[in-house]
């Protein structure tokens, strides 16, 4: 019998998160209709000052488990680790990866939170702490399209009989990163699909988020149960 | 053996101590009623006084005087560029304003 | 160093690479060449310096940087002047930022590969990975957003210039420990993954972030952010000490052999990694 | 850190040439007083531009406390070179008393910076007064950090003649060697901002 060391436990806290940020997606005001750049300050000191309770507890929400993702992409590291590699370097860089993009969602969140703290204060104050926020959370793509394509690599480089993922797992992922790319570059545009609320730097890129949240977790899953299977056939 | 070392570093330590005194007299040399003027010569020759003893720290402390041919000439060399260094941004510098 | 160098491309396990054309050398190297999580690591690092020195040099225009005595007008005129060179540049910097990942991991390895504690290499790791975000990305944010509404208040776009430009210089520790971190492991190694001057050198890298300290204090002058000691003496030290340790990381994957070799005396580290890829085989 | 130790013959050694301490330190030294050379150029050219300002802050400073500064320094080097002297001849208790003066010395070097420091703040001239103070701050307080780290390594030069098993001589040079740099940088240090004019 296997000792209980609460990599399920840890891997079960995902289901949770995912719903956890949903919903805290939908009571947070301005992602459902994406806030646009074009407002005046006046219009976002107005949305402050209107919704400022489902923006407190929204992010008051994310603030709490902005970071959950973080076991799940350790969780991937340690999957990088049982492959065929001769070095912990591609291990190491997930590693590396996995703190970045929740500090910089932590900034974001904490921009969001700022402004709704005191929307009675001047529009323009409230349009910078606006502007700071809503950038901030679109560009900080760059830890996760190095993970997806890092993670790609090593599945490639994985040349054993059976392989921890399948290679298919390694091409969603570069699809992956590729929806996420054109979002460093939100700032080009107050309009279009580049812009915060446009198509590609929102929609394509959150949806990318979770769909690779969902998919990467049923495949850890599997994953995860297969490895005790046969460490159970092996015992 | 030993004891004539000992007194070589003595030794070595009384000439840096003594050229640092002199810059005591240099001091009082130029100073008038404690108001401090501007010149070139102690300049230059506080510049050089502090090189030498730094070469004599090089040679005498750092034990340079036995090592390699090839470390003598580095640090004296290295002794030569910072002289250049030091003594050419006061100059330039001088001389733009 | 008493063991025999070993070409780059000479593999350890799998024979014949191709005598074809580039191409297919390349290929090859990129699917069977053991020491390929290595090389890929380090062109990913020599890549990411040539683009941060083009983003950031060219592109963005704001190394070397402008004056912290500038008035509010000036700033905004140089904002509108460096719009859409900021907004496009740190686009790329974004895209391509994650590159300091697989970077900090070899940097890490490197000291995996020492004599020393497991602690070095995941300290180091941990500490690098987060320096990014306050030396660099947060920078960005702050750009980009001035860049973004050139009509905003100009004494918010004044904040925003100070706050990138001292967000950027003046993020200290995480080098500074980072650095001595890599230095106390190289004085302590020994399996020569790297020469001790290497160490000493770090110790100076460490220093220079000492120096950058009073850009936080002065407008102007040589202390301030842009000055003659707290940033041209600074980077000159940079960009010597980055460039010995591209290179010393280059002459360390050469000499990796996994086990014993001319990494000389490394065998229960080297051991250890071996068994682990076996282990992943098997 | 006794990997590199006797990697060449130690004792009996006065004919033959050798370096002192590890080569890698004297890249250190070459490097750090190239780099001090920058600091110091930069100093000289920015006092040329405004000789007036410089002299009457310099005014302020008491070369007396320079002197002592200088002295207590230099003997501090001296006691280190005692220090690596004895121990090559394996008069290893003579070092250690030695090596524990560099400390007292250095200590008393740190001590009378600080008090200075602190007689200078209360007539008003402290790091944000004018360009002059600046660079005395500066300069003198990253030589003490350097003072500060000479410490650490000097703790490795009493480790080292400690105890039988360790006693590398070559480790023993090399902090000599990296004490003498703070030393000789004071030096320059002392000449340019007390007694340049």
């Amino acid at each position: 019998m296997r000792r209980t060391d609460g990599e399920l436990i840890l891997f079960w806290t995902l289901p949770v998160l995912a719903i956890i940020w949903v919903s805290a997606f939908f009571l947070f005001p301005g992602f459902v209709h994406p806030m646009s750049p074009t407002m005046s300050a006046e219009e976002v000191a107005g949305f402050y000052r209107d919704e400022t309770a489902r923006i407190r507890y929204s992010m008051i929400l994310f603030n709490w488990f902005g970071v959950g993702l973080i076991p799940v992409v350790i969780l991937l590291a340690m999957q990088i680790r049982r492959m065929a590699h001769r070095t912990p370097i591609l291990c190491y860089s997930l590693i590396a990866c996995a703190g970045g993009p929740p500090t910089l969602f932590l900034i974001a969140n904490m921009f969001w939170l700022l402004g709704s703290f005191r929307p009675e204060r001047a529009p323009e104050l409230t349009q910078l702490l606006n502007d700071l926020a809503w950038l901030t959370f679109t560009i900080l793509v760059p830890y996760l399209i190095a993970q997806s394509l890092l993670l790609a690599l090593a599945i490639y480089w994985d040349r054993q009989d059976r392989p921890v993922f399948k290679p298919w797992v390694a091409h969603f992922n570069l699809l992956i990163a590729a929806a996420l790319a054109p979002a460093a570059f939100t700032a080009l545009a107050y309009t279009g699909p580049i812009a915060w609320d446009g198509l590609l730097s929102f929609w394509v890129k959150n949806i990318a988020i979770a769909v690779w949240i969902i998919v990467m977790g049923i495949v850890l899953g599997q994953t995860i149960r297969q490895q005790r299977a046969q460490d159970r056939v092996i015992a | 053996m030993s004891t004539t070392f000992n007194r070589r570093l003595l030794i070595v330590w009384l000439i840096l101590t003594s050229m640092t005194l002199a810059y005591v007299w240099m001091d009082h040399t130029v100073d008038q009623n404690g108001t401090l003027r501007a010149s070139t010569v102690v300049t230059v020759s506080a510049i050089v006084i502090a090189l030498i003893k730094v070469r004599i720290i090089f040679r005498e402390f750092m034990e340079v005087r036995h090592a390699p041919a090839w470390l003598c000439r580095l640090t004296d060399a290295w002794v030569v560029l910072i002289a250049a260094c030091l003594l050419g941004s006061y100059f330039v510098g001088s001389a733009v304003s | 160093m008493s063991l025999p160098k070993m070409k780059t491309t000479e593999p350890l396990t799998m024979p014949d690479p191709p005598t074809g054309s580039r191409v297919s050398r390349l290929a090859w190297n990129f699917r069977h060449h053991p020491k390929r999580e290595l090389w890929f690591a380090w062109w990913v690092m020599v890549i990411f310096y040539q683009l941060y020195g083009v983003l950031f040099f060219f592109v963005t225009r704001v190394q070397p940087p402008p004056s912290p005595a500038w008035d509010t007008p000036t700033v905004v005129r140089w904002f509108d002047d460096h719009d859409f060179g900021i907004l496009a540049g740190f686009g790329v910097v974004f895209l391509v930022a994650g590159m300091c990942a697989p970077m900090n991991a070899l940097l890490a390895y490197s000291m995996r590969r020492m004599s020393v504690s497991r602690l070095f290499a995941y300290s180091y790791l941990i500490i690098y990975s987060l320096a990014a975000v306050p030396g660099m990305l947060v920078m960005a944010i702050a750009m980009i957003v001035a860049a973004l509404r050139p009509h905003r208040d100009p004494e918010l776009i004044h904040w925003l210039y100070d706050f990138a430009f001292l967000s950027f210089s003046g993020t200290m520790g995480v080098f500074m420990i980072g650095s001595l971190v890599w230095m106390v492991a190289i004085l302590l190694d020994k399996n020569r993954v790297f020469p001790k001057w290497f160490g000493y050198l770090s110790l100076c890298n460490a220093l220079t972030e000492v120096v950058v300290a009073p850009a936080w204090i002065f407008h102007r002058g040589a202390f301030a952010w842009n000055g003659a000691i707290a940033w041209w003496i600074n980077m000159v030290v940079f960009v010597l000490y980055t460039g010995v340790f591209i290179v010393l990381l280059r002459k360390m994957i050469q000499r990796e052999d996994f086990r014993a070799g001319p990494l000389p005396a490394l065998p229960d580290k080297g051991e250890a990694a071996h068994s682990d890829s076996v282990e992943a085989v098997r | 850190m006794t990997n590199l130790a006797g990697s060449r013959p130690q004792l009996e050694e006065k004919p033959t040439k050798f370096v002192p301490g590890q080569p890698d330190m004297w890249m250190f030294v070459l490097f750090e007083s190239l780099l001090f050379t920058g600091y110091f150029s930069v100093y000289l050219v920015s006092r040329t531009q405004n000789e007036e300002l410089y002299l009457r802050s310099q005014a302020a400073l008491d070369l007396r406390i320079g002197v002592f500064n200088t002295i207590a320094l230099l003997l501090s080097s001296w006691a280190i070179a005692r220090c690596v002297k004895a121990s090559r001849e394996g008069a290893y208790r003579p070092a250690l008393i030695n090596a524990s003066l560099t400390i007292l010395f250095g200590v008393v070097f740190l001590v009378s910076k600080v008090l200075e420091w602190v007689k200078e703040i209360h007539m008003g001239n402290t790091f944000t007064s004018n360009e002059f103070f600046q660079h005395y701050f500066f300069l003198t307080s990253i030589h003490c950090i350097h003072v500060l780290i000479g410490f650490i390594v000097l703790g490795v030069v009493v480790y080292q003649l400690w105890s039988p098993v360790r006693r590398s001589q070559q480790l023993v040079e090399t902090c000599a060697t990296y004490w003498h740099t703070v030393d000789f940088l004071w030096v320059l240090i002392f000449a340019l901002l007390y007694v340049v004019r």
